[in-house]
């Protein structure tokens, strides 16, 4: 299965991305044994993790169990020493680096928001847009009436239309994240990996950030990290608890919490 | 006094900043006559060049002493090409275009003179270059008052030879003047029997500080039984460290003597002398020549640099004999105009510092005597041989393949830098 | 598209504006107006300007990269000295048998180091079309293969801007080696002429000012359309967030690569210009204190706007010209405070402070 | 001229000649006293060939005194008096020149006198006569010395005033020397059993007179077994040389990567620790060297410890500078480290210019102290130099107190804490503009150091520190940024990679190949040898 090679969109014009992928199973995403370590530092411990299409799933656990690391190893931002990564069944994530895991409709947004902040929130979007991306495409690129539309209607579902000319810069921290999840979405991903969303939030910002979640699982595959556990329970039909680098436990949130290991692992603390 | 003529320098030269604009043609003054320095003040070769400008300030001012040229004053525009090669091309036509300077003094290493030959040509200026070099060029404009290889390199090898040398290492800076003399060094040796396992050649970059293989080459090289001698165009800061690790390494002058045309007096004063006793350098003059005109020009030259340690060296001895014969022909033309000028030069003389006298030849070098020193501890040299009679300067070599049919002769009816005593043609270096 | 690249930049807008001016006033004030008129223009300044104007496009290149793109490239000036290089070996080629010794093909420096043939590099530099076609290939293959490779591997930050110098440093010794087949220190010099121009006429200086104006206007316009694209766009958030720019699906070492290599062509480009225009092309245009002072052009006008590159490198240059002129003991400490100055009291360069002005 | 066999050395026909000379002269009549004296006189003669006959002519002399005029000579203290056409002995003290006869030592008093100058061919006689006369001297270093000097000199006489004192000979390394300089000799002997017993005695020598000597015997000796053994022996000989020579250039890359090293160091604390794109580190180390040269102007009898007290004056002087460019300009530029560059390099140029204007243009002499010049002589095939010796011991030394500074003082944990998290250093309550101001000022001092002691090895100029400074952040680049370790690898690496691809590529190529490796290594590992650890060092 590792030699075959994972075809993207502009590469098979003829197939839609979903063809492109086989996901007969349901599943979009498989993790698979996957260890990674820093200097010794057993970061990820022969963790297996799988998400559903469709699913809208969170992952928590204390500080260190790994979380981030597991997005950057989907994201190929850090290669594990051991496992595998599927998107799909045909996809080996392994051997692609992470501007072609974008491309092949994997979006992440950061623990700390990032958004291009000299440009302005209009152009954070433009930018992010699913599209040809190699070079002289980009040169190239005229924005049409329909990508304009679509813009537009991100921006109204992020609710940043009011500050669409303005500089990304100047957004509040909370505003920052929306548009980054308003850029994952002009991504058009099946795949969205969310990290700490509602870090810095207003209450009220939570809120309209759990809705907007909610609302794009679905459409899209959603797997949200976050600490907060009230946000949690507010979204979650499946939560994954990680502790150092393994998967602790799986299930509701109430059956979760119940579980005596993971009440240990986060009383312990 | 340096620092109150900075004071002046400045006030003086915002003032003239603000009158100078660059669209504002320069006037020039009619009742002086203006001479050019052309030479570094800053970047690499400041440390060589800047001594000849003072020299050509000592020069002027004393020509003013004397009451000028012509009835008219002279007056120096010094200009500051920073080691920058462009730049002394564009300084080059600054002096010759917005200053109308009659003529100019300056330029240190050949890449320096040839980014300004062409502007010299074009706007037919003079200019006077005091620095040995490799030869092969005559130009219509330009006069080389420094050494020519025949006048350094060659009586150099001829003296060594006579001391019983057989081995040679030829070790020198990787640019034209060292890689053509070592090609004129390399064709004398062979053709007087010397083999090729006998010569050793190595080049090295500008500004080379670490010696310590080559110097312990160089030692193995001349431990094979022979007698050795090192013939040096290393380039002047390169040589400090050289002679440094020379003398660590216990390289004695008795041992394999090193022979050096890039060292001089001013280079000396920058090293400790004593572990180098008896290495030697070939010029046209030393500090130490015992002559009553050299005994005058160094007493003129400390009371100008109000420093009596300042010593001098060989091309500022270039730029006296330059400066002296340029002032004949300018008298003798009774104008300043270049082509006169040229052509009233070729065959003045004006008295060395050696006890001899310096010619300008047709071909625009000038009669030297040759002089080897050996280094003493006072960083000095001592003169232990020198040539009977003066050499006059050969432009083109005849032991490079590629010129021994040319010659420069710049009188009627040749007027032709480069001419071809085969084909009798001029090969295009001709005056205008 | 040159019109909405040109929208809202008003100091390009002025900088075009001045350049079409001299393109038309320069020929005329230089070659028409008698010598002895105030209004003339003499050839030392003809020159002077057209060697700025070189410089102000390889400023040009320099803030493409560093303004827009992040990269500090302390190596432009490695491609600005390949463009020269190629132009030079034309001109040397077009000496012919003018030179010292007559050799009808070999350049003099090879018969002086009694080279026999012409090595293979240096064939086809007999046609114009060839010298300027390697004129941009040459920065422009070594610039794509230098930063695919650093790009790829994330070179970043000062690691990248110190083997730029390390790339600069390596090619100044290795054109210092007379082996090499470049003239060594010496270089390449005595050009005769260009195209069949004479060289030393004023009406060539005038046609090569106009060149550089032209190549200057165009190269301007050329970054302009590039920074007002979405490619642009994309430039500035790698700059700004690198790592984002991939997670959103753009191959960053590819857009870096592209833009890396456009710039060092138009290095290249200034390079070719200003050698017929200065007489000389030596190693030490390699020197890495040079390509430093490239990048000091560009603070002193103002980074991440172009037109400020432009106007930074004019007016150093005209500053070093003056100084070397009117205090050549002392010119430096006024050069080096310049420096300091500007960092510390005009961050955003020169035209920052003039766009301050413009805004309060 | 010379009848021997074999090759001789450089100097060796002339010694051969004065030798035979002597032994001709012993038989017939000594120079005489008057004769002595009118020799004497030729020593002020200009020609140097008379001069030299003059010296040839009082060696062969029988007079007593001859020794001590030669010596006298050899040292530069005879003189002809001004005026009075005479050689005598002048000792100089402060202005006065006193003088005293050379042939009785009786004082003349005062007076005007001119040095006699020599040439390399007058030395070279004068220490072959010296030697000769000093082998049978009463001090062993001085007969060790000749017998050194009379290696490979196989004139019939030489061997026979070897062999004499061979047998009166009682230090164990004098006769060590003479039973050399003695088989080195007998290779040219007419038997084949004297001929093989000296190849015998050659075995493992690794004076290059010895393998000179025996190189034509390998070659074509008559006798099958002398050739066979000069052969083996040669080949011994050879691979003792390649093994001395491999440690020679490894002792070569050791010296230039100390170099490297204290060259970087500074930059690796201005540069590694606080982000400061310095290019006005070069000019640091030159204030260190210049203050070399002001401590040295100004202690001018002391020169053999000035060096020591140019240490601590070039840290205090470079670092006070570092201090007030830190004060002046670069507080205002944390975070902006490029703009730190063009600043810096601003600084650079304008204090190239003041040294420029206050000093000197030239270069200045800065001297080496006797205990830094000359070479510890370890085999007759290898000596290691002094000067680079200190310099690396120094470099080491450096590199370890600014370990312990940065590792176990209160200084140094809080420049840690600055340069990991300034914020939080602060709110912990480390007085940052502090720090900082220390810290620039220490990789400041430390470059001043640095200055010390390459003025032992190069020019002192104002240029002098454009040449370190590339060669300064390739090693700090390629060490690893923040890492002091890294550097100290990094530079002897680089240092050694230079001088082992030096034989063979040459200097330029050599170093041509090693920016092209570092080029590539950096790609290999973008953040250098040692790269900084954790997350923050990402991004």
């Amino acid at each position: 299965m590792g030699g075959q090679v994972a075809r993207w969109q502009y590469l098979n014009p003829g197939k839609t991305l979903a063809e492109t992928l086989n996901i007969s199973h349901k599943t979009l995403l498989y993790v698979e044994g996957v260890t990674v370590s820093f200097d010794g530092f057993r970061a990820l411990n022969d963790l297996s993790f799988y998400v559903d299409l469709g699913e809208l799933r969170c992952v928590i656990g204390p500080n260190g169990a790994g979380k981030t690391t597991m997005m950057d190893v989907v994201t190929g931002k850090t290669r594990p020493d051991s496992g595998y990564v599927f998107f799909g069944q045909t996809i080996n994530l392994l051997e692609l680096d992470e501007p072609r895991i974008a491309q092949a409709g994997i979006g992440r947004k950061f623990q700390k928001p990032t958004v291009f902040e000299s440009h302005s929130v209009f152009e954070n979007l433009e930018l992010a847009m699913a599209g040809d991306k190699r070079v002289w495409p980009t040169l190239r690129a005229r924005l049409s009436g329909e990508q304009r539309d679509r813009i537009d209607e991100v921006l109204g579902i992020v609710g940043l239309r009011e500050q669409a000319r303005g500089l990304a810069g100047a957004l509040s921290h909370g505003q920052k994240q929306w548009l980054e999840i308003g850029m994952l979405l002009m991504q058009d991903p099946l795949l969205l990996l969310v990290d700490e969303p509602v870090a810095g939030m207003t209450h009220q910002e939570m809120d309209r950030t759990a809705e907007l979640l909610r609302s794009l699982a679905g459409r899209h595959s959603v797997v949200v990290v976050e600490h907060d556990m009230d946000f949690v329970r507010s979204i979650a039909k499946r939560v994954t608890v990680l502790h150092q680098g393994a998967v602790l436990a799986e299930g509701s949130m109430d059956d979760v919490q119940q579980d005596p290991r993971v009440v240990e692992v986060y009383l312990g603390e | 006094m340096r620092i109150s003529s900075l004071i002046r320098q400045v006030v003086l030269g915002s003032g003239l900043a603000l009158s100078l604009g660059i669209t504002v043609p320069g006037h020039a003054a009619d009742d002086t006559i203006k001479v050019g320095v052309l030479h570094s003040l800053s970047g690499t070769m400041a440390i060589s060049e800047t001594t000849l400008k003072d020299t050509v300030l000592m020069l002027v001012e004393e020509q003013n002493k004397k009451g000028g040229l012509l009835g008219k004053e002279l007056e120096a525009v010094v200009v500051d090409p920073a080691s920058n090669w462009p730049l002394f091309a564009e300084k080059a036509r600054e002096l010759l275009e917005k200053d109308k300077v009659a003529a100019v003094f300056g330029c240190w290493t050949s890449v320096s003179r040839k980014s300004v030959l062409p502007v010299f040509e074009e706007l037919n200026g003079l200019l006077f270059y005091p620095v040995q070099y490799e030869g092969e060029e005559s130009s219509k404009n330009v006069f080389y008052t420094g050494a020519a290889p025949n006048q350094q390199a060659i009586p150099a090898v001829d003296y060594l030879m006579d001391q019983g040398v057989e081995r040679w290492v030829l070790a020198g800076t990787d640019y034209v003047y060292p890689r053509t003399t070592n090609k004129i060094l390399e064709a004398y040796l062979k053709q007087k029997g010397v083999a090729d396992e006998d010569i050793l050649i190595n080049y090295t970059p500008f500004g080379h500080s670490d010696w310590q293989s080559i110097v312990s080459d160089i030692k193995k090289f001349g431990s094979a039984g022979k007698k050795t001698a090192v013939v040096s165009t290393i380039n002047g800061d390169a040589n400090v460290p050289f002679y440094k690790e020379l003398g660590n390494q216990g390289i004695s002058a008795e041992n394999i003597p090193v022979v050096a045309f890039s060292v001089g007096e001013e280079e000396l004063s920058g090293i400790d002398t004593k572990p180098l006793v008896g290495h030697l350098a070939a010029w046209n003059y030393f500090m130490s020549v015992d002559t009553p005109e050299n005994a005058t020009f160094i007493e003129a030259w400390h009371a100008f640099t109000k420093d009596s340690k300042r010593v001098t060296n060989d091309p500022m001895e270039a730029h006296l004999i330059g400066f002296n014969l340029w002032a004949k022909a300018v008298e003798k033309a009774g104008t300043t105009d270049t082509d006169a000028v040229e052509q009233a030069i070729i065959g003045l003389e004006t008295p060395n510092l050696t006890g001899g006298m310096a010619k300008m030849l047709p071909n625009h070098h000038i009669t030297k005597p040759v002089l080897i020193g050996e280094i003493q501890e006072d960083g000095q040299f001592a003169v232990v041989w020198e040539t009977e009679e003066t050499v006059p300067g050969d432009a083109w070599s005849d032991y490079l393949p590629g010129s021994k049919d040319l010659k420069a002769d710049w009188t009627a009816p040749i007027k032709c830098g480069n001419y071809n005593t085969k084909t009798e043609t001029c090969l295009g270096s001709e005056g205008m | 598209m040159i019109i909405r690249a040109m929208k809202d930049d008003t100091g390009g807008q002025i900088l075009l504006a001045v350049l079409l001016a001299a393109v038309l006033l320069v020929p005329i004030l230089s070659l028409a107006v008698p010598d002895s008129s105030p209004l003339h223009l003499s050839t030392y300044t003809v020159t002077l300007l057209g060697k700025y104007l070189c410089y102000a496009l390889l400023a040009v290149a320099v803030d493409l990269v560093w303004g827009y793109l992040g990269i500090l490239s302390l190596g432009h000036g490695a491609f600005f000295a390949l463009g020269g290089y190629a132009m030079g070996m034309y001109l040397m080629r077009q000496i012919g048998d003018r030179g010292v010794y007559g050799d009808p093909v070999l350049p003099d420096f090879m018969v002086f180091l009694d080279w026999k043939e012409l090595p293979w590099f240096w064939q086809g530099f007999d046609m114009f079309w060839f010298a300027a076609l390697m004129a941009l290939l040459a920065p422009g293959v070594l610039a794509y293969l230098f930063g695919y490779l650093a790009f790829r591997s994330r070179v970043t930050g000062v690691y990248l801007s110190i083997i730029t110098q390390a790339l600069t440093y390596a090619l100044m010794l290795a054109f210092f080696r007379n082996e090499m087949g470049f003239g060594g220190n010496n270089g390449l010099t005595d050009f005769k002429d260009l195209l069949g121009f004479d060289l030393q006429s004023d009406a060539t200086r005038a046609g090569l000012f106009v060149a550089s104006a032209l190549a200057l206007g165009l190269g301007y316009l050329a970054c302009r359309i590039i920074v007002t694209s979405r490619l642009g766009r994309v430039t500035v958030a790698i700059r700004d967030a690198e790592s984002r720019t991939r997670f959103i699906g753009y191959r960053v070492e590819q857009i870096k690569a592209a833009i890396f290599t456009f710039s060092a062509m138009l290095a290249g480009l200034a390079g070719a210009l200003y050698v017929p225009q200065v007489g000389i092309i030596n190693p030490s245009e390699f020197s890495p204190i040079n390509s430093i002072e490239i990048v000091i052009w560009v603070a002193v006008g103002g980074r991440a706007t172009l037109y400020g590159a432009a106007v930074g490198a004019l007016m150093v240059n005209y500053g070093k010209s003056l100084f070397t002129a009117v205090f050549p003991d002392a010119w430096l400490f006024a050069l080096g405070g310049l420096f300091v100055l500007v960092t510390l009291l005009l961050p955003r360069g020169l035209t920052g402070l003039l766009r301050q002005r413009s805004a309060g | 001229m010379s009848s021997s066999r074999h090759g001789t050395r450089g100097n060796a026909p002339i010694l051969a000649k004065l030798l035979l000379f002597l032994t001709c002269l012993t038989l017939t009549t000594g120079l005489s006293a008057e004769t002595l004296e009118a020799t004497l006189a030729q020593l002020a003669e200009r020609s140097f060939k008379v001069k030299l006959e003059a010296v040839e002519s009082i060696a062969t002399s029988e007079d007593g005194r001859a020794l001590s005029i030669l010596e006298a000579l050899a040292a530069g203290e005879l003189y002809t008096w001004k005026g009075v056409p005479r050689v005598v002995i002048g000792r100089k003290s402060g202005r006065t020149m006193h003088l005293l006869d050379p042939l009785t030592g009786q004082a003349l008093g005062e007076g005007r006198a001119k040095k006699i100058i020599l040439n390399n061919a007058m030395r070279v006689a004068l220490r072959g006569a010296i030697a000769a006369r000093t082998l049978s001297s009463p001090d062993p270093a001085a007969r060790l010395g000749a017998a050194r000097e009379m290696l490979g000199d196989t004139s019939p006489a030489a061997t026979k005033a070897l062999a004499t004192q061979l047998e009166r000979e009682q230090d164990a390394e004098v006769r060590a020397a003479i039973t050399l300089a003695l088989a080195i000799a007998r290779l040219g002997a007419q038997e084949a059993d004297t001929r093989l017993a000296a190849v015998t005695a050659l075995e493992a020598s690794l004076y290059p007179e010895a393998r000179n000597a025996l190189l034509p015997l390998a070659e074509a000796d008559p006798d099958p077994a002398v050739k066979a053994a000069a052969t083996k022996t040669l080949e011994d000989i050879d691979q003792l040389l390649a093994w001395n020579a491999r440690a020679e250039t490894l002792f070569f890359g050791l010296s230039l990567g100390s170099v490297l090293v204290l060259a970087a160091i500074g930059l690796a604390i201005t540069f590694g620790v606080m982000g400061v794109i310095n290019m006005a580190h070069g000019e640091l180390i030159m204030l260190g060297a210049y203050t070399t040269y002001l401590v040295q102007s100004a202690l001018p009898g002391w020169i053999d410890y000035s060096l020591v007290l140019a240490i601590p004056a070039a840290f205090i002087v470079s670092g006070l500078f570092g201090i007030a460019i830190e004060r002046t300009v670069i507080r205002f530029l944390y975070g902006r480290p490029l703009e730190t560059l063009l600043a810096t390099f601003g600084i650079s140029l304008i204090l190239q210019q003041l040294v420029r204007t206050f000093i000197s243009a030239q270069n200045v002499v800065v001297q080496n102290p006797s205990w830094m010049s000359g070479s510890w002589q370890i085999n007759p095939a290898l000596a290691l130099t002094y000067n680079r010796l200190y310099i690396l011991i120094f470099a080491l030394l450096v590199f370890a107190a600014l370990l312990v500074i940065l590792r176990r003082t209160a200084l140094g944990l809080e420049v840690r804490a600055v340069s990991q998290n300034r914020a939080m250093a602060r709110a912990m309550g480390v007085r940052s503009e502090r720090v900082d101001a220390l810290t620039f000022g220490l990789g400041a001092g430390i470059a001043g150091v640095a200055g010390v002691a390459l003025s032992q090895l190069t020019n002192v100029g104002p240029n002098m520190g454009q040449a370190y400074i590339i060669d300064s952040f390739m090693v700090v680049v390629f060490g690893g940024v923040g890492n002091l370790w890294g550097t100290l690898v990094g530079g002897m690496t680089l240092g050694i990679a230079n001088k082992v691809m030096e034989p063979w590529a040459g200097a330029v190529l050599a170093k041509i190949l090693v920016l092209i490796f570092i080029i590539l290594f950096i790609q290999k590992r973008p953040r250098g040898l040692f790269p900084q650890r954790g997350r923050a060092a990402e991004g």
